[in-house]
């Protein structure tokens, strides 16, 4: 294969998003054709690209040390052949459930778009086109977000501007790091974090964290779940930003920075982590809406992700990793679900939904399969990842971590207890008739994320042999065992044990709320939601309070209008008014002098000969 | 020297009675005799041709233009002058005087002069062969004058 | 020779003074301009005695001649001026032509 | 042709040619009106033919010896002939955009006359190497601005139309005190001759006055968002493409090409530029006026180009090179639309707008495009420049600077998104479609060449960086 | 040759009153345009010739004998003399429409060439008395030019511009005495070198000062000005365009710089004077033209603004500043008589001369705008008219002089400069048209040519201000340099 073929993965969606974009409105099939062909040709480039493993391409670009450098190697690799895969099983899925959009044709466009730009990014080994692709996701995500309709643009722009946000404080980061190293190229940069490189991590990592949506940058998520396309939310939220953000956050960790164990720095990224999953799973227990209740679900895995990584133990990495490619799986196979009952229902409020499983039943095992994995429930995905993860969070010598990320696993099951038993079982609602299950480009990608959610779980060896171990080559140092297959499925140690009755408590915390709540289950959450100071809690983040966005939106408007008003208008007023008055004033004092007597005017004459000639006499020497 | 100064406190005298008096009449007489008393001067100064310039133009033709102005404007032409003007004019001449003596010789013992050189020849020669230049000027000084006159006592035809 | 100049000159500066007080303190136009007449009168002098006193009296002769002519010239002119003042105003008071000021 | 000849024509084409419209309005409206566009393109189309020699990095230089050392002297290089395509493209397109825009207005002639003696002057100041001369062009254009504001002759707006010039002339005056102060110390206006001099610390000040007042940087700025009150597509011209470069553009000239600044002045104007690039920022959010608000947004813009000058190094000035091309388009694309906008609905406070995308999406999208390009979003132009602002910023030791720089730019994403709301988004209050299709093509030009901009980047890159490497002949 | 330039406006002068007899419009036109047109003529052709070798001194001959009638021509005068026959030619060919609805036009150009026969033979002379004679022909015949409309304020106006004149006559006159009495001699050569060879500091000082006063008062600087503002609006628009643009010039000025430079020599203290009064009246009028509603008054304050810069630039004392200064000179010449005439114009065609009562005139007479806009940026010194040249020059020469602040204040005071001409511009011409000047017109043919030819000749001395100050300004400034003892053109390069 040429360097050449490193390009295809970009230019290939690009050109299908500009041939979507061009074809007329009415040409649905034509369009849908194209899109499915594009997917499929992607996820071949990936499965290519994937068994190439290793390849560069260079050229220059702008001077500068700013090149055009792209670099395939396992990792990237890996995640290529992860978002080309999610790719098809989006275009497949929104072939049906975008199909009446009246911006279908924009709709492709931005999903081939941000496939381009997002394997843009992957690929990029020179900061700058890390950059552009990465930055240009911004512009997609708008666009999609804007496709939900009309009240979709205050989440668009919340979304953009959060985003962009955490885009500019890497922007930061890299010049530090440029600053600091010299070079833009990304592979041969390898930093101790000291003194300005602390800065850089931090920033870079914010940029990381933030694509991938961890606490405080989550908020958009959650609106983002109401306003915009189901099929963006699984496509964009849930597997494209989490693999790129989670990537990034990898390759800072692993490469960039030499992130020590127990170091500050990995302190700070494991707080953020263990702030993100309870709080995120806080707010997903109480949620009435399936979507939102999944957007915070989004959101809470992703702190484990960032625990994982941040402990900065190879059992701990390797955790985060696997469990950020478990969670695209699963979290993508959620939403889909959910699209699908809303396809079908017209809607995805709790209150309104019951017992579908009968109706949809495929979709209900799609979506329980795929709850049981984000659950983390023996021998799913999910179960093993967290296990890593709550290995590696033992390991830091901080329990206090794993407590929290058990706490996390806990509501989680619990919200999906909840959200499960009142969509899927129990009684049917009047409010929704009678459906039938979606039609086959639908469930077929849940049920293939399904099946890779059980596959990977049970298989666990495959990814963590052939994916997970290679990015960590290199990094451990030598002689520290990188095979973490060993316990991935053991069921007796301590950890599972604990993680086991964790989900127990969960079971209990269910049946206990859903009998209260009159054996609803969609109060099933009652009574933590009830308990006292939590529901100040709760009342406060409803009410925004906690959303550093609003806050942020607040500070904007009164740092602005302080240096409007501090600043500007006070520049203005000089010149404006103390100019002009004070030239008036002058001209005023003056012409009161002449006031037209001879005399007067003659006393000046005489008055000056007098002056000029003491003057003179004065400067002879 | 006498003489001299005694014409020089009158030419002085005169023309502060010729500022002070109320009347313009009585102010135009005593310009005339001041500007007599000035020709007299000129007349002991060796210089017979200015004193009689001074004599016959100042004292006589500038007095006529004067008492026209006077009669022309005389209808309701009282203009009260203020008193304490008139009051404090001798202090204030006084005070000028003395200061005037006191530093009049410092100052001109400070002007260097050339050595004198005596001129001789006819006045004619003199205003002929220098100041030739002079007489030129005068012809266009009396031109304006005449057009000056001329033009400000024009009829004003608005319709022209 | 200096003391004969300067008996001339103090008292051509004299007259100087008195034109300038007039100038400065009376209201009547024509009186002003009699104070004008008076300060012509201390050049004059000045102009005459200072060639008087360096013997150079023909050429000061001429010049204060010359000097006449200028002044009546002058005169001609401001009294037509005065003239055509008192018609438009029908007063004579310098106080009241203050119309341009500022 | 040479260079030497292709430089004088783009100079004085448009010059003299300006004073031959009048006379062509004489056979007719129309005809007037195309030789005035002839007179763009062909200003436009010039400097074009002298990008081989820019891409050679050499420099030529024209002389014509005057008294006194005031030589009429031009310099060809990369850095003249940049700036000389950017600001004569965008004037072309304006002059295209204008016979829509001022079809119905009176005094068309002044109109034409000034505005290609406007793109004329920009073309000799770009390319004069003697520091009077530069002040000659600076105030010609000055003159014409004043003009061009006022050109409705409303009382307020002739008002404001003094105020900018009376500030910009106040700047410009201190600024010749300055270059005449170099002249006491070196006895040369030359600065083909003065390269590499130390200059005094007052004369820097004095100069740097001018420059910020022609570049409306605070606290010399506000007579640029009162100057809104000129027609669109002059608003366009002064604040987009050429007038508030000019003040950048000399900083470029004179404190990187020829002269050293001494002292402390490297760290404090990247500082003064921040600032002045934040209160912008901060009074765009504020304002409500829509043209307002975009005068404020390159208020701003202009503190991120001083900025980047500022800095020395090669990021840096290869960076506000860039962002002198990509914010010439895409502010000259936001004020056009803006133009559209108000022309259509005569309103000019955003509050009172609303879903105008419906009736005219072609102006939405470009006036997005061009909002994404001047908050530096990838793919479009603004995100190279604004990014190798940074960079240089950061290599230069400022951090702080940065993040102050990247928090003006969350603001910039602000309220630009907030103007695009209000105006496009929500309930339609007025209906009112595109119309002039030659005002429509040149934003949708000016977008779509913000977008190529980005994409196809290396090209003006190369040429950005050829230039930095002329101007900046003193970085190893 | 020479002669003439004192002669035929003389000459003229006194027969127009009889021709105006046979034909009271036609013939006085014609008559004073040529005579003014001859001698421009001369001024730039034939008078380049006589200096091309020097300055030249010429005594008239009267029947084979010399006679005491001495002129001399160098490039200080020669400039002078051409921006005379240029300015008051413009002016004349203005008047033949401007003047008709004043009537007794023969007097007036009579008056006209009486004055410019003046400024003529005051440019000319070699001796100081002489000085003071052309000084006095031509201010009388200003004084019945200032009064010539009539009115109460012409005549108020006249009346303070002549008494105080007389003042600065006797002020001139005593220190001609002084210096006499010194020397014994009159001539300029003379005088200077009877001065040089005694040591007289303070007397030349204590004359300096009653020069100072007295032409300073002719040139209205600050505080001897106040007859200005008065009188110069007051003027019928050309005769303003004369004073302003003129006379104040040669009979003050250039007087004043010739006795200062080529008879005492100018000695630094005497410079300082003349900086300090020079940037006194250039602020003080500023901000005095600011506050003025009347346009001409406007325009009055401005002259004495921009008299300051040339008094400034020529105390300087270097070739450069005083380069700048004569630069200026012209300059101002040119572009005050432009603005005078332009406010004549405006008067003509709407009878006012109120800024608050006119608005957007432009509309209605483009010329007279464009033109206006011309003169105004000229003064103010916006590039590349004529007028920014000059300032820039005396700014440099102030530089390399180290006179920081003064260099400060005349840059500062430009934009004060700009700030009452844009008052202006926008209250007569720029800005919407008032309903009450719907008809108005454009000023006639005379008017607006002679307006336009102004105007463009700001520009093209603007444009080939290189050449133009080779030609013209230098030669000029050699001379006021001989007398700070420099040599000859060290001051270009």
């Amino acid at each position: 294969m040429t360097p050449q073929t490193l390009l295809w993965p970009i230019l290939l969606p690009a050109l299908a998003a500009v041939i979507c974009f061009l074809i007329p409105r009415n040409m649905k099939l034509l369009r849908e054709g194209i899109a499915l062909l594009a997917s499929v040709a992607v996820l071949y480039l990936g499965f290519a690209l994937f068994s190439v493993k290793n390849l560069e391409f260079r050229l220059p670009w702008m001077g500068n040390g700013i090149n055009f450098e792209l670099r395939l190697y396992h990792f990237s690799s890996f995640i290529l052949l992860g978002l080309s895969g999610f790719l098809f099983l989006i275009t497949l899925y929104s072939t049906v459930k975008m199909k009446n959009d009246p911006r279908v044709g924009e709709y492709y466009a931005y999903v081939f778009l941000s496939a381009a730009l997002a394997n843009g990014a992957v690929l990029a080994d020179n900061f700058v086109p890390l950059v552009f692709f990465w930055e240009g996701l911004l512009l997609t995500l708008y666009g999609l977000i804007t496709i939900g309709g009309k009240s979709s643009n205050r989440t668009a722009v919340k979304a953009f501007l959060i985003s962009g946000f955490c885009d500019f404080c890497m922007i930061l980061g890299i010049a530090i790091l440029w600053s600091i190293t010299g070079t833009l190229t990304i592979s041969q940069i390898s930093v101790q974090p000291e003194g300005l490189a602390v800065t850089a991590f931090i920033m870079m990592m914010i940029g990381a964290i933030g694509k991938a949506g961890a606490m405080p940058f989550h908020t958009w998520i959650p609106d983002a779940a109401i306003d915009a396309p189901v099929t963006f939310m699984a496509f964009l939220p849930a597997a494209f930003e989490k693999l790129l953000g989670i990537y990034l956050l990898a390759r800072i960790t692993l490469d960039l920075f030499k992130l020590e164990k127990g170091s500050s720095l990995s302190l700070v990224l494991m707080i953020i982590g263990a702030a993100t999953i309870v709080f995120a799973v806080m707010m997903a227990l109480i949620q009435k809406d399936f979507k939102r209740l999944l957007s915070y679900h989004a959101v809470s895995q992703v702190g484990y992700m960032i625990l994982g990584i941040g402990t900065a133990i190879p059992i701990g990495i390797a955790g985060g990793i696997f469990h950020m490619i478990n969670h695209a799986m699963y979290k993508c196979g959620l939403f889909l679900s959910a699209g699908s009952v809303e396809h079908r229902t017209g809607t995805t409020e709790l209150k309104k939904l019951g017992g579908l499983s009968k109706d949809m039943p495929l979709t209900a095992f799609g979506f329980s399969v795929c709850a049981l994995a984000i659950s983390g429930v023996w021998p799913l995905n999910g179960f093993v990842s967290k296990e890593m993860i709550f290995h590696g969070a033992l390991e830091t010598g901080y329990p206090v971590f794993a407590i929290a990320a058990w706490v996390g696993a806990i509501f989680t099951f619990a919200s999906f207890l909840k959200a499960g038993h009142s969509v899927f079982f129990g009684p049917r609602t009047k409010e929704v008739p009678p459906v039938k299950e979606s039609p086959a480009p639908v469930f077929i990608p849940i049920l293939i994320l399904a099946f890779l959610c059980i596959t990977f779980g049970v298989f666990n060896k495959l990814p963590l042999v052939n994916f997970i171990q290679p990015i960590l080559e290199g990094h451990v140092e030598a002689g520290e065992n990188i095979d973490f297959t060993a316990h991935a499925l053991s069921l007796f140690n301590p950890v599972a044990g604990i993680s086991i009755l964790c989900l127990l408590i969960a079971l209990c915390l269910h049946f206990t709320g859903w009998k209260r709540g009159d054996k609803k289950a969609y109060l099933a959450s009652e009574p933590v939601h009830k308990f006292p100071v939590i529901k100040q809690i709760y009342d406060l983040a409803e009410a925004r309070v906690f959303d550093l966005y609003e806050q942020g939106i607040v500070f904007l408007r009164c740092f602005s209008l302080v240096l409007f008003k501090g600043i500007d208008r006070p520049i203005d007023f000089f010149f404006e008014k103390i100019v002009t008055k004070t030239g008036s004033a002058f001209s005023g004092v003056l012409q009161k002098a002449h006031t037209g007597h001879y005399a007067n005017y003659l006393a000046w004459c005489l008055g000056g000969l007098l002056a000029v000639a003491a003057l003179i006499n004065l400067l002879i020497k | 020297m006498i003489w001299q100064i005694l014409l020089l406190s009158g030419v002085v005298l005169f023309s502060i009675l010729a500022i002070l008096s109320k009347d313009l009449i009585k102010s135009a007489i005593s310009l005339a005799l001041a500007s007599l008393f000035l020709g007299i001067l000129f007349f002991q100064m060796n210089a017979p041709y200015a004193g009689v310039f001074e004599i016959s133009v100042v004292a006589g033709l500038i007095t006529v233009l004067f008492m026209l102005t006077i009669a022309l404007t005389k209808a309701e032409g009282d203009v009260r002058e203020s008193k304490l003007a008139r009051l404090i004019f001798p202090l204030v001449f006084v005070a000028f005087i003395l200061i005037d003596v006191l530093v009049m010789k410092g100052l001109l013992q400070k002007v260097p002069a050339l050595p004198e050189t005596s001129e001789s020849g006819a006045f004619g020669d003199v205003l002929w062969k220098q100041r030739t230049f002079d007489l030129i000027g005068q012809l266009a000084i009396i031109l304006a004058g005449v057009f000056s006159v001329l033009a400000l006592f024009r009829k004003r035809n608005k319709d022209e | 020779m200096n003391n004969t100049w300067f008996l001339y000159m103090a008292f051509a500066a004299g007259l100087l003074f008195v034109g300038l007080y007039c100038l400065l303190t009376m209201k009547n136009v024509i009186k002003l301009f009699i104070g004008i007449e008076v300060i012509s009168k201390g050049v004059s002098l000045a102009l005459l005695a200072t060639g008087f006193v360096k013997k150079n009296t023909l050429l000061a002769q001429s010049l204060v001649i010359t000097f006449i002519v200028v002044e009546v010239s002058l005169v001609a002119t401001a009294l037509a001026i005065i003239i055509n003042i008192y018609r438009h105003t029908k007063s004579l008071d310098i106080r009241k032509l203050t119309k341009l000021k500022g | 042709m040479n260079i030497e000849t292709i430089t004088l024509l783009t100079v004085f084409v448009p010059i003299i040619g300006s004073f031959t419209i009048p006379l062509a309005s004489l056979i007719s409206k129309p005809v007037r009106s195309a030789w005035a566009v002839v007179l763009g393109a062909a200003t436009a189309l010039l400097p074009l033919f002298l990008l081989p020699t820019a891409f050679a990095g050499g420099e030529t230089i024209l002389r014509k010896e005057f008294i006194l050392g005031l030589d009429f002297i031009l310099i060809i290089d990369p850095l003249a002939i940049f700036m000389s395509i950017v600001s004569s493209f965008v004037g072309f397109l304006i002059i295209i955009y204008s016979l829509g825009y001022i079809h119905h207005e009176e005094n068309q002639n002044e109109y034409y006359l000034l505005v290609v003696l406007f793109i004329g002057s920009m073309m000799g100041l770009v390319y004069s190497g003697n520091l009077i001369f530069i002040y000659l062009f600076w105030e010609i254009i000055a003159v014409c601005c004043w003009r061009l504001i006022g050109f409705y002759r409303l009382k307020d707006f002739v008002r404001k139309a003094d105020k900018a010039f009376l500030v910009t002339f106040f700047g410009a005056a201190v600024m010749l005190l300055g270059f005449i102060q170099i002249y006491g110390s070196t006895n040369s206006f030359d600065l083909t001759m003065m390269r590499g001099t130390v200059i005094p610390g007052t004369a820097v000040l004095l100069i740097l006055f001018g420059m910020f007042s022609k570049s409306a940087t605070v606290p010399l700025h506000t007579w640029l968002p009162d100057a809104g009150v000129a027609p669109t597509t002059v608003t366009a011209l002064l604040h987009a493409a050429v007038l508030v470069k000019i003040g950048i553009y000399a900083y470029a000239r004179i404190f990187l090409y020829t002269f050293q600044l001494p002292g402390d002045w490297p760290n404090i104007i990247p500082i003064l530029a921040v600032i002045s690039s934040l209160v912008a920022a901060a009074a765009a959010t504020v304002e409500n006026n829509f043209k307002r608000i975009l005068a404020y947004s390159t208020v701003s813009q202009i503190g991120y180009i001083f900025l980047g000058f500022s800095l020395a190094n090669e990021a840096g000035i290869s960076g506000s090179l860039l962002f002198i091309l990509m914010h010439g388009l895409a502010k000259a694309g936001l004020f056009l639309c803006a133009g559209i906008v108000i022309h259509a609905t005569h309103k000019q406070d955003v509050r009172e707008m609303g879903g105008l995308i419906k009736t005219m999406p072609i102006t939405a999208i470009a006036f997005l495009f061009c909002a994404f390009s001047v908050i530096g979003i990838p793919p479009f132009g603004g995100f190279f420049s604004k990014f190798l602002v940074i960079m240089g910023t950061v290599q230069a030791g400022h951090v702080w600077l940065a993040a102050v720089a990247l928090f003006t730019a969350v603001l910039t994403m602000f309220y630009l998104f907030k103007v695009f709301s209000q105006v496009f988004l929500g309930e339609a209050k007025v209906a009112a479609p595109e119309k002039t299709k030659s005002m429509v093509f040149v934003v949708a030009l000016l977008a779509f060449l913000s977008l190529v901009a980005g994409i196809f980047v290396s090209f003006p890159a190369k040429l950005a960086e050829v230039a930095t490497a002329h101007i900046g002949w003193w970085l190893k | 040759m020479i002669f003439l330039f004192i002669g035929l406006p003389l000459v003229v002068a006194a027969l127009l009153p009889l021709i105006g007899k046979i034909s009271k419009r036609v013939l006085p036109d014609l008559l004073a345009n040529a005579v003014f047109l001859l001698l421009l003529v001369l001024a730039v052709t034939a008078g380049r010739q006589v200096i091309s070798e020097g300055p030249v001194l010429k005594q008239l001959n009267w029947l084979g004998e010399p006679v005491g009638i001495t002129v001399a021509v160098d490039g200080f005068s020669l400039f002078m003399l051409m921006a005379i026959s240029l300015l008051t030619l413009c002016v004349s060919l203005y008047s033949i429409d401007y003047m008709e609805r004043y009537g007794a036009k023969a007097n007036y150009y009579a008056l006209l060439l009486m004055m410019a026969a003046g400024m003529n033979g005051l440019v000319l002379v070699t001796d100081l008395f002489n000085v003071y004679l052309f000084l006095e022909v031509a201010a009388i015949a200003s004084y019945a030019l200032v009064a010539y409309g009539l009115e109460h304020d012409e005549l108020e106006a006249s009346f303070k511009y002549l008494m105080l004149s007389v003042i600065a006559s006797a002020a001139i006159l005593i220190s001609i005495a002084v210096l006499f009495g010194m020397t014994g001699s009159l001539g300029f050569t003379a005088v200077a070198a009877g001065l040089r060879s005694l040591d007289a500091k303070f007397v030349v000082g204590f004359c300096a000062a009653l020069f100072i006063m007295g032409f300073g008062l002719k040139a209205a600087l600050i505080p001897f000005h106040a007859w200005l503002p008065d009188a110069h609006p007051s003027a019928p628009a050309p005769i303003s365009a004369i004073l302003s643009g003129l006379l104040i010039k040669v009979s003050g000025v250039y007087a004043l710089t010739r006795i200062l430079f080529n008879v005492f020599g100018l000695t630094p203290a005497l410079s300082q004077v003349l900086m300090y009064l020079g940037a006194v009246s250039i602020v003080v009028a500023a901000f005095l033209a600011l506050g003025q509603k009347d346009m001409k008054r406007l325009l009055a304050y401005s002259s004495i603004s921009q008299v300051g810069y040339v008094v400034l630039g020529i105390g300087i004392g270097t070739p450069l500043g005083i380069a700048g200064g004569l630069f200026h000179l012209f300059n101002h010449a040119l572009a005050k008589g432009l603005l005078f005439l332009n406010s004549g114009s405006v008067q003509h065609a709407t009878g006012t001369r109120n800024l608050e009562e006119m608005g957007g005139l432009a509309k209605r007479m483009p010329v007279t705008a464009a033109t206006s806009l011309i003169g105004s940026l000229s003064i103010v010194g916006v590039p590349p008219l004529s007028g920014f040249w000059s300032k820039l020059i005396i700014i440099m020469a102030l530089v390399q002089a180290k006179e920081w602040p003064l260099a400060l204040v005349a840059i500062l005071a430009s934009v004060l400069t700009l700030w009452y001409y844009l008052l202006m511009q926008r209250k007569a011409f720029f800005g919407k048209l008032d309903e009450k000047w719907k008809n108005v017109k454009e000023a006639p043919f005379w008017m607006t040519a002679s307006t336009v030819i102004l105007a463009l000749l700001s520009i093209g001395v603007g444009l080939f201000f290189s050449a133009f100050i080779k030609s013209w300004i230098q030669p000029a400034s050699d001379v006021l340099a001989r007398g700070i003892h420099l040599a000859l053109g060290s001051w270009g390069i």
